[in-house]
């Protein structure tokens, strides 16, 4: 058809699709699950720093961590205006989530389990979600890539935050530098598999590529997350838990070990040591909310009665 | 001091609700109110520092704090996270928890219509703390208090329009508002027992005399609660007077400083 | 009547009057508003110290703390029992309680703020509440005698323990003293309190001797508590903080300044710093427990249904 | 270390119902209950620290800690007081929360039936445990054995009583039961994957090899909950296990530690 034409023109000048252009139903459907996920992951997100800010060690810490947290919702709202422009409402994506049909980043179902881990979220977690989200700013959907421009940019900031906790803590007495080295094991393996099966076994990425949604593919943005972290790793002076993990000088890259696929297949399928809480957690704010969003709804439907009593 | 502990007492309550709040756009109203006081608290701490170093017998007073110094001098963290519950000098009404009345000990789910209602009595006196301390003596106490007007303002907008909407929204939502009016409103009668400390402020010139501020506050809260259809039930006030600004506290206080200094008490001499 | 006169024969020879016996009403229901408002003063009493359970500072602290708050739960009960044997319920006990209608010691509404808080209550409250009570195990009617009897042997070991703890912490840093000179302070007042209002003006006193159930007047009884606790005081290294508290030669008795009788009584009339808390507190547990007892009575009805079917 | 730790978590957990309980009897049940594992903990924590201060490579591993000390040397609130979360070694099962599953700083009342639940799966555990203990080639630890295994055969009845009471009460408690069941169960998985430190135990005959218990153990719960008339959806596990005892644990314990810590490590010197 002649929309298909046009939209097909769009997509292969790199232009961009705004919300009223005619689009594929698949196209339309792809990007709803896609920002929706990347919403919740945010709003989920949430929760694993959260859990330090009451403990946060420093005020300046604290007040760090909480405007970061903040930022996270921020994402997430505008993640989420973001999908409405493509006919889907809040309410129906947070329903979604809160009944496991929608996803959100499985990096998230782990547990942060003492300060460093607020650091390495920082700099490993969000700069492997920053490698994933780059070419999404060029992404052939305008709002979303819109979107993308300004989380990159605060997840920029965050990532250097998080960097440079840790320089401090590694400048530190003993047992700070044993919490960054603990987080540090237990956050790698993960963050290597945040960027998705490997290309052979990924399906959905030819599609994607297509639709300009995509731009490059899950192994090589993986290698550089891997390349670019292997030289701050060394400056931090932390050891990446991965004994192949070397220089290969004929490939230009870091050579790395093999990925416990199973284990992320089995966290990404609920039985991750925190997907139960995490959920849990989001399905409980938003049910013992229900009454203040009621309340916000009731009166603002009583002052609008009087406006029109006065009115007529 | 007491500035400081009320803003990063109250600071801290607010962040709980950071991932648990009712609507996403709260969770971030939260997380700023949180971050406002945690800033106004920093900037006063660091003020109260500058001060106790600079006075030998000050320093003699606060020599058993030995964590969190910098160049063995008292720093913001060493206030903040290294004084115990009777060090501090925030008011009761800002430790309580988010619910109605329990022991220090009970749990109990989190009630925004408490979080709000103390948002706003506590707001509404600041508004007219601050505005009054710009005239401070103390140029670097007026600074700030210029800075954290305007914050305030906001704050008192936030929690005034809530508290309207819980008023004069739905039958349960009226019903909790006006229980946490009515279980919050007989903590602020300590705002008007000024401790010797905030009496010795206002008399010199760098502090101001909070009793000169009721009939505002007054006729703030008043206006509002009518307009929330809300009732006051405190008049004739007949009890007991918090006493947390002179360091007696509720049971609370140790409960959320135990959790905020664990941390850095157990690394005291970590800089983080 | 035959009954009021043996009634009164058993009462002037001392004598023990026992739940199948005829009474006059006037003693059962004094006896019933005294023996439970002793059982509820045990059961509210153990929330200001299970409030330091879980900070306690020493596993050997934390030991002898759980036991002693068990032991009050433990108190409870046998008092409860001995009021039922007048022919009141516990849960109409209970009830009259979570509705404000009976009264527990005002002691309990004022908050614990530090650990030597734990110490003071076992030294100078639970010593405060002995004097008090060992003239209640010669109380004329058997049950409660009996109960006071037990009750009063193991308060006096926890005031032991108390003191032991304080005198330990006499013994250790500056905080640890400032600690219990804390808690001294606050406490002290309010334990004199605890005997009452001045003779003068105590109107139930006198029936109360009359039928045996009283046995020493308020302000004898606090003078006997002043008079122990100065010398241990002294032992202990605290200031008691009254400067009229001096030995009068004279007298053979320490006199001591004015107590703050306002203060009592607003707290008596639901005034004080915890009364709406420590209630709450107690309703909130029996109205969350109400499933669990429920349950109980459920299956227990089941368990029958099945035993008489069997037997059938 | 791990036994210890696990009867102190369990003992911290079960006595925060002290006061709040369902009804005075339970408050009672629960507080001696935790009596019984603090007194465990204790025997085995000094039972450990004799051999740490004995062994010079132990003493080494341990020479971080430094509160609480007693003549320079490791004493039983050494060790409970000031290691870290990750140097605890108790099984995750025992710090959870007495509610459903939510994050490390969510708040939600405490429900009656996960502690029971979680008492009943525990006990059934550790009447096996230390039962095969008394067998220990550690005296000590055989004879802390013999004094556990009546107390805590005293748990499981308990534990039971009150289970199959849920299960076969109301229509709620019997929801109630099955979900606390549902959440815990998965945790007990752990069990069956023993520490190093636990094999080289058993290896050397000093402790037991769990995986043996896991028939009898099987049989135990099932018996009890099909008198509960409970089912067990656990079968065949898939999923994460567990790993407290290999000192990761959930977000739980961190907070349940700064609480249980707080007065100790903000005195590190004191005597009490």
């Amino acid at each position: 058809t002649a929309l298909q034409t046009h939209f097909d023109a769009v997509i292969d000048a790199d232009g961009k699709i705004e919300p009223r252009d005619w689009m594929p139903d698949g196209y339309r459907k792809t990007l709803v699950r896609q920002i929706s996920q990347h919403a919740h992951s945010e709003i989920v997100g949430m929760l694993p720093e959260g859990n330090w800010i009451s403990r946060a060690p420093s005020l300046k810490r604290k007040a760090i961590l909480i405007a970061k947290v903040q930022d996270e919702g921020g994402h997430g709202l505008y993640l989420y205006s973001a999908a409405e422009t493509l006919g889907t409402s809040r309410d129906q994506m947070l329903d979604a989530l809160h009944a496991g049909r929608a996803k959100y980043s499985s990096i998230f179902n782990y547990p942060t389990l003492n300060w460093a881990d607020v650091g390495v979220i920082g700099w490993l977690v969000d700069g492997a979600a920053i490698m994933n989200q780059i070419p999404l700013c060029r992404c052939s959907y305008g709002p979303y890539a819109r979107a993308m421009i300004r989380v990159c940019k605060e997840e920029s900031f965050h990532q250097r935050q998080g960097y440079e906790a840790l320089l401090v803590m590694m400048q530190g007495t003993a047992e700070q530098k044993a919490m960054v080295q603990d987080a540090v094991n237990r956050y790698w393996w993960k963050c290597l598999a945040m960027f998705g099966p490997p290309d052979a076994d990924s399906p959905n990425s030819v599609q994607g590529m297509r639709w300009g949604i995509k731009r490059i593919s899950n192994d090589d943005l993986r290698q550089k997350f891997i390349d670019a972290t292997v030289p701050q790793a060394e400056v931090l002076g932390v050891t990446l838990p991965d004994p192949d993990l070397k220089w290969n000088a004929e490939r230009g890259h870091y050579d790395y070990g093999p990925i416990d696929w199973d284990e992320f297949w089995a966290t990404v399928n609920g039985h991750g040591p925190m997907n139960k809480e995490r959920l849990a957690t989001r399905v409980k704010a938003h049910e013992q909310g229900a009454w203040v969003r009621e309340a916000a709804m009731a009166h603002a439907a009583k002052q609008q009665q009087r406006q029109q009593k006065e009115a007529a | 001091m007491h500035l400081a502990d009320n803003a990063l007492v109250l600071g801290q309550r607010n962040a709980e609700w950071c991932g648990h709040g009712p609507v996403l756009e709260e969770d971030l109203a939260l997380a700023n109110n949180s971050l406002d006081l945690i800033g106004q608290a920093r900037l006063l701490y660091q003020h109260a520092a500058s001060l106790i170093n600079a006075d030998p017998a000050e320093a003699l007073r606060f020599a058993h704090l030995q964590g969190a110094r910098q160049n063995g001098l008292i720093a913001e963290d060493t206030l903040a996270y290294f004084r115990g519950t009777a060090e501090f000098r925030n008011h009761t009404l800002m430790e309580l928890p988010h619910h109605g009345p329990l022991v220090g000990y009970a749990v109990s789910e989190r009630d925004y219509a408490v979080t709000i209602a103390r948002n706003f009595l506590v707001s509404a006196l600041m508004v007219l703390v601050w505005d009054g301390l710009r005239a401070s003596k103390d140029a670097q106490l007026a600074a700030i208090a210029a800075k954290s007007l305007k914050e305030v303002r906001y704050h008192l907008r936030h929690a005034s329009d809530w508290l309207v909407r819980f008023g004069d929204g739905t039958e349960e939502s009226h019903r909790r508002a006006q229980a946490a009016i009515d279980h919050l409103l007989p903590y602020c009668e300590a705002f008007w027992h000024p401790s010797p400390a905030e009496q010795a402020a206002a008399a010199d010139g760098s502090g101001v005399d909070v009793r000169t501020l009721r009939d505002h506050w007054n006729a703030l809260v008043n206006d509002t609660l009518t307009e929330a259809t809300l009732t006051r039930h405190d008049q004739p006030h007949a009890g007991y007077v918090a006493q947390g600004h002179v360091g007696v506290h509720s049971e609370h206080l140790g409960f959320l400083l135990a959790e905020m200094q664990s941390l850095a008490r157990a690394h005291p001499t970590a800089v983080w």
